[in-house]
């Protein structure tokens, strides 16, 4: 049995209230080697997002998720908005055709929203960015699919994967993004991008757990 | 936090209303999405202008928006990179016929969200070209990171490439013409305070009483390296020297030369500085032939300064003298 | 004490040399005794305008030093009246045969040495004529007080009677014109932060992280009263409700509305004002017909705001309309 | 015996060094009801006096109080400026004929001094202003030598009577000069021209007691 709709938008209404929770805490991260928007952003962003997904009804996981990408395009702005945006569209794109979505297709969306990052933001893993939460989470959601897990298992694996993935940005000189400009000094800080990544998974975790 | 604001949640929407009853004879606003307009937008056979990023830059970029400069400006939410739909809204909107140029300064967010704008309009058939104005020398450049920040060159390239599309350049010319400034122009500012964006409530940065933060950008992140205050002969030194090395400039180009305060620092700091400065680049056979000094490109409240200075040629010293009739910039008319 | 100088007993001299560096088509600066003259005076023929004051509120009145607006400044030390030998040396260099109109804000100091410069200078057959301007409601008018201050009205007061003494006005219609201004134009401000003179170090008074100075002058003195700092709305309430009384300006009016930075608020605030103010005005019945929003009479990095509301007449409204070119304000050249 | 005009030269010297070392006490008083200036200007002002004394030599004392005058006028600005410039003028002009002042010299050019200064700033006692200690000082000193007070005498009556005047300004609400504008809120504080004018008269005392 796998996600409907319904479970999807429930996921994301999950998310949001995540990202309101944190909003003060993603942007001190971002205070300290970006603008200090970060949080402010995001929230902005799944605020408007759970506005339009309000009294709407999606009816594939697809549409759900072009609905957020497409909203997080036109209300987060900054580098946060096109990259979640774009890794919803991709997401959308890769569940296309699913009206519930398994295992595997949790893997695919995952792996089709990392690339549209990494297309968009051009950033290597190690340039202490969400690449470096999304890029071992794919890899462990892949691996758990591998290993015949269910979507609760594979979004489980992710998160644990993007939680490590972003405390290892801690030491990195960033190379990408607005952290980039204070060189040597970026070093010591949790990227904000990697943590709000790593917060995302495990709220979608926490979701599909339940 | 002391503002005189009502909410931090509306302070951009209702700041832009207050600018467009205070210049509803040059620019039309549109609330959402948040677009500035020249009044008289499209230009009919005209390159359309269009610049945009976060708010809290004023007078950049809306009180640049009117005859010889933009055809519009995008503000996004305080220090945050507008989004597609309002660039897109402002291509459509000045589109006359001759295209749109999008001047784009060089941060991730301000890139990417360009980016997926001109993709859109590309769609529609609109003939959209972008430049990236990246004039921040505090930033090393390098293929490995985000590059340099576009910071005080890019008020210069908006004045001059916007008086070139007044005359009639094509939009061929007028991206050349933006280039070239870009290649011409370099930056660099330094921070006595920071600045307090209305939602975060703090400081964007800590600053000790006798600290400064030198090689800022413009959206309160901290500088490459703090030091103690030193004397005014000093400052200069540590903002113009970096600049003068990285074009290089030498002895006999023409340049301009750009004071700008970040917001907080008073004109009579602003042109002992600029004075300091003048014999400088006198002393180094630089020839300042036109001066531009004033809070041009600010952070919000912030307490600092920053060098722009521009190599001329006969061609931008008359786009620069050209008419101008903006909010914020005016002469000729 | 942060600041962009190099040592405060240097800072108005340094000052006023990047100033007419950047300015030398504009403006003469003379250093000792400090003036600041239009490049081309005397003007034959013409009433010469001559405004000074305090250092440290600018960029008032060097800034508005050229045509269509004053003949010469005379900058004191920071916030220091100046002298009769600035006043004097002012008089003789400009009078164009006309006479000259000594603009002077309403403070002991200011009005005292304007006052000895007018004798020494009737004593050399010039015709000399002084007005006062004392527009700031914040203080209340008595015969047995030093009586009001006089902020932002006058500006105003230059902008127009400049344009008329430029269109070739006697000296008595420029009076005239002046004391007509001074009647019909009121002020208010007040102060998020206190500045700091430099040669003092420390802040002008204090204030503590959540209060605000309401009714304060443009010299770093005290307002008339503390209060918490409060929405925008109230703000701008506390502000124009006595400005609006006073005269009192009552609906049919026409009004121009100026919105004021004391230095250290920028753009996104005080257009949030402004706005406010002008939905209050036209609640009011009210007709803003034209508003004059920025930095243009300031107390160094100080944060506030003051609004000066001036009734206008159909003259006055052409006067300020006219074209005005000096190193801060310009328009119609 | 008088002063000569050495002597005012040397009591002058005398004055210049206490406004310099009570520049920042000055200035902080006015920092408290004014603008926190009048140190600045009384020393701007005395140290270009040194220095247009310095090899000068006026041959009485009225040419040295007029330089003085002249002096404060152009160096001072403010409303200290006008006023002391015109109360040494105007003691200048009462001493005029003399090459030598005795005590009554110093009572005449005293009385010449606070005309000076009331006529220009038209303030009365009470008003919260260096008439506040210039006037009792004139009454006090007149009062020494009618009492047959020789210079040192008169000189000394005249610094103990501006001395409580000037303290005597605390409680007042002031209602002339930058003061006036604090309403209510200028009582409790020591008017800065009161306290200078006491500074002056207790230098030009220990001068003379010497
Ligand atoms: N080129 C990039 N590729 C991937 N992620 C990036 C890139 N640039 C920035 N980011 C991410 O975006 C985060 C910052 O987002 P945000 O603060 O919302 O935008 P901005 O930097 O424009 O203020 C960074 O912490 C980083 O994780
Ligand atoms: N009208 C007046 N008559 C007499 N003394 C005055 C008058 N106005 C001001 N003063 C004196 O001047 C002092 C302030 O001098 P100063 O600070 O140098 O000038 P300003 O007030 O212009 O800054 C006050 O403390 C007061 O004693
Ligand atoms: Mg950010
Ligand atoms: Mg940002
Ligand atoms: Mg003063
Ligand atoms: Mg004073």
């Amino acid at each position: 049995m796998g996600c409907t709709a319904s479970d999807v938008v429930a996921a994301i209404k999950a998310v949001a209230d995540v990202v309101a929770e944190h909003k003060v805490e993603l942007t001190q991260l971002d205070r300290a080697i970006g603008d200090a928007d970060h949080g402010e952003n995001l929230n902005r962003g799944f605020t408007a997002v759970l506005a339009a997904l309000d009294g709407a009804t999606p009816e594939t996981p697809s549409a759900v998720l072009k609905t957020v990408a497409t909203t997080l395009i036109s209300k987060v702005g900054g580098a946060a908005g096109p990259l979640y945006g774009t890794a919803f569209l991709r997401a959308a794109t890769a569940t296309a055709k699913s009206d519930e979505l398994d295992a595997a297709a949790v893997v695919a969306a995952l792996t089709a929203a990392l690339e549209g990052v990494v297309a968009r933001g051009k950033a290597e893993p190690g340039d202490k960015t969400m690449v470096d939460a999304l890029e071992p989470a794919v890899r462990a959601s892949s691996a758990a699919a591998d290993d015949g897990g269910d979507v609760a298992a594979v979004l489980r694996a992710a998160a644990d994967a993007a939680a490590s993935g972003a405390e290892a940005t801690i030491p990195l000189v960033a190379r990408k993004g607005r952290a980039s400009y204070l060189g040597e000094r970026s070093a010591g800080h949790l990227d904000p991008g990697a943590r709000s990544s790593s917060l995302l998974l495990r709220a979608l975790a926490d979701v599909a757990a339940r | 936090m002391k503002k005189i604001i009502n909410d931090p949640s509306t302070v951009v929407a209702e700041s832009l209303r207050g600018f467009a009853l205070a210049h509803a004879d040059l620019v039309t606003v549109q609330e959402d999405p948040a677009v500035v307009y020249r009044a008289d937008a499209p230009v009919p056979g005209k390159v359309a202008l269009i610049s945009g990023g976060g708010s809290g830059h004023e007078p950049m970029h809306g009180g640049y928006v009117g005859r010889g400069m933009l055809s519009a400006a995008c503000p996004g939410a305080v220090f945050t990179s507008p989004t597609p739909d309002q660039m897109q809204d402002a291509i459509t909107k000045t589109d006359g016929g001759a295209g749109v140029l999008l001047i784009v300064k060089n941060y991730t967010g301000d890139v990417l969200n360009f980016e997926t704008a001109a993709e859109l309009a590309a769609a529609e058939d609109v003939e959209v070209r972008s430049v990236v104005v990246d004039d921040d020398v505090a930033v090393k450049d390098s293929l490995y990171t985000a590059g340099r920040r576009g910071v005080g060159g890019t008020v210069l390239l908006e004045k001059i490439v916007g008086a070139a599309a007044e005359r009639g350049d094509d939009l061929a010319a007028c991206e050349a013409l933006a280039n070239r400034v870009i290649a011409n122009v370099r930056s660099m500012g330094l921070a006595l305070t920071a600045c307090t964006v209305p939602h975060v409530g703090e400081p964007s940065f800590d600053l000790a009483e006798d600290e400064i933060e030198v090689g800022i950008g413009i959206h309160g992140e901290p500088g490459r390296q703090k030091m103690k205050i030193a004397p005014a002969d000093e400052l200069v030194d540590r903002l113009l020297d970096p600049i003068l090395e990285d074009l290089p400039f030498t002895a006999g180009d023409r340049v301009l030369l750009f004071t700008n305060s970040m917001g907080g620092t008073p004109p009579i700091e602003l042109y002992l500085a600029h004075g300091i400065a003048e014999r400088k680049l006198a002393d180094a056979g630089i020839t300042v032939e036109r001066r531009f000094v004033g809070p041009y490109i600010t952070s919000l409240e912030m307490q600092g300064m920053s060098f722009t200075l521009l190599k001329l040629d006969d061609e931008m010293v008359g786009l620069w003298d050209a008419p101008v009739h903006t909010p914020a910039l005016r002469w000729g008319v």
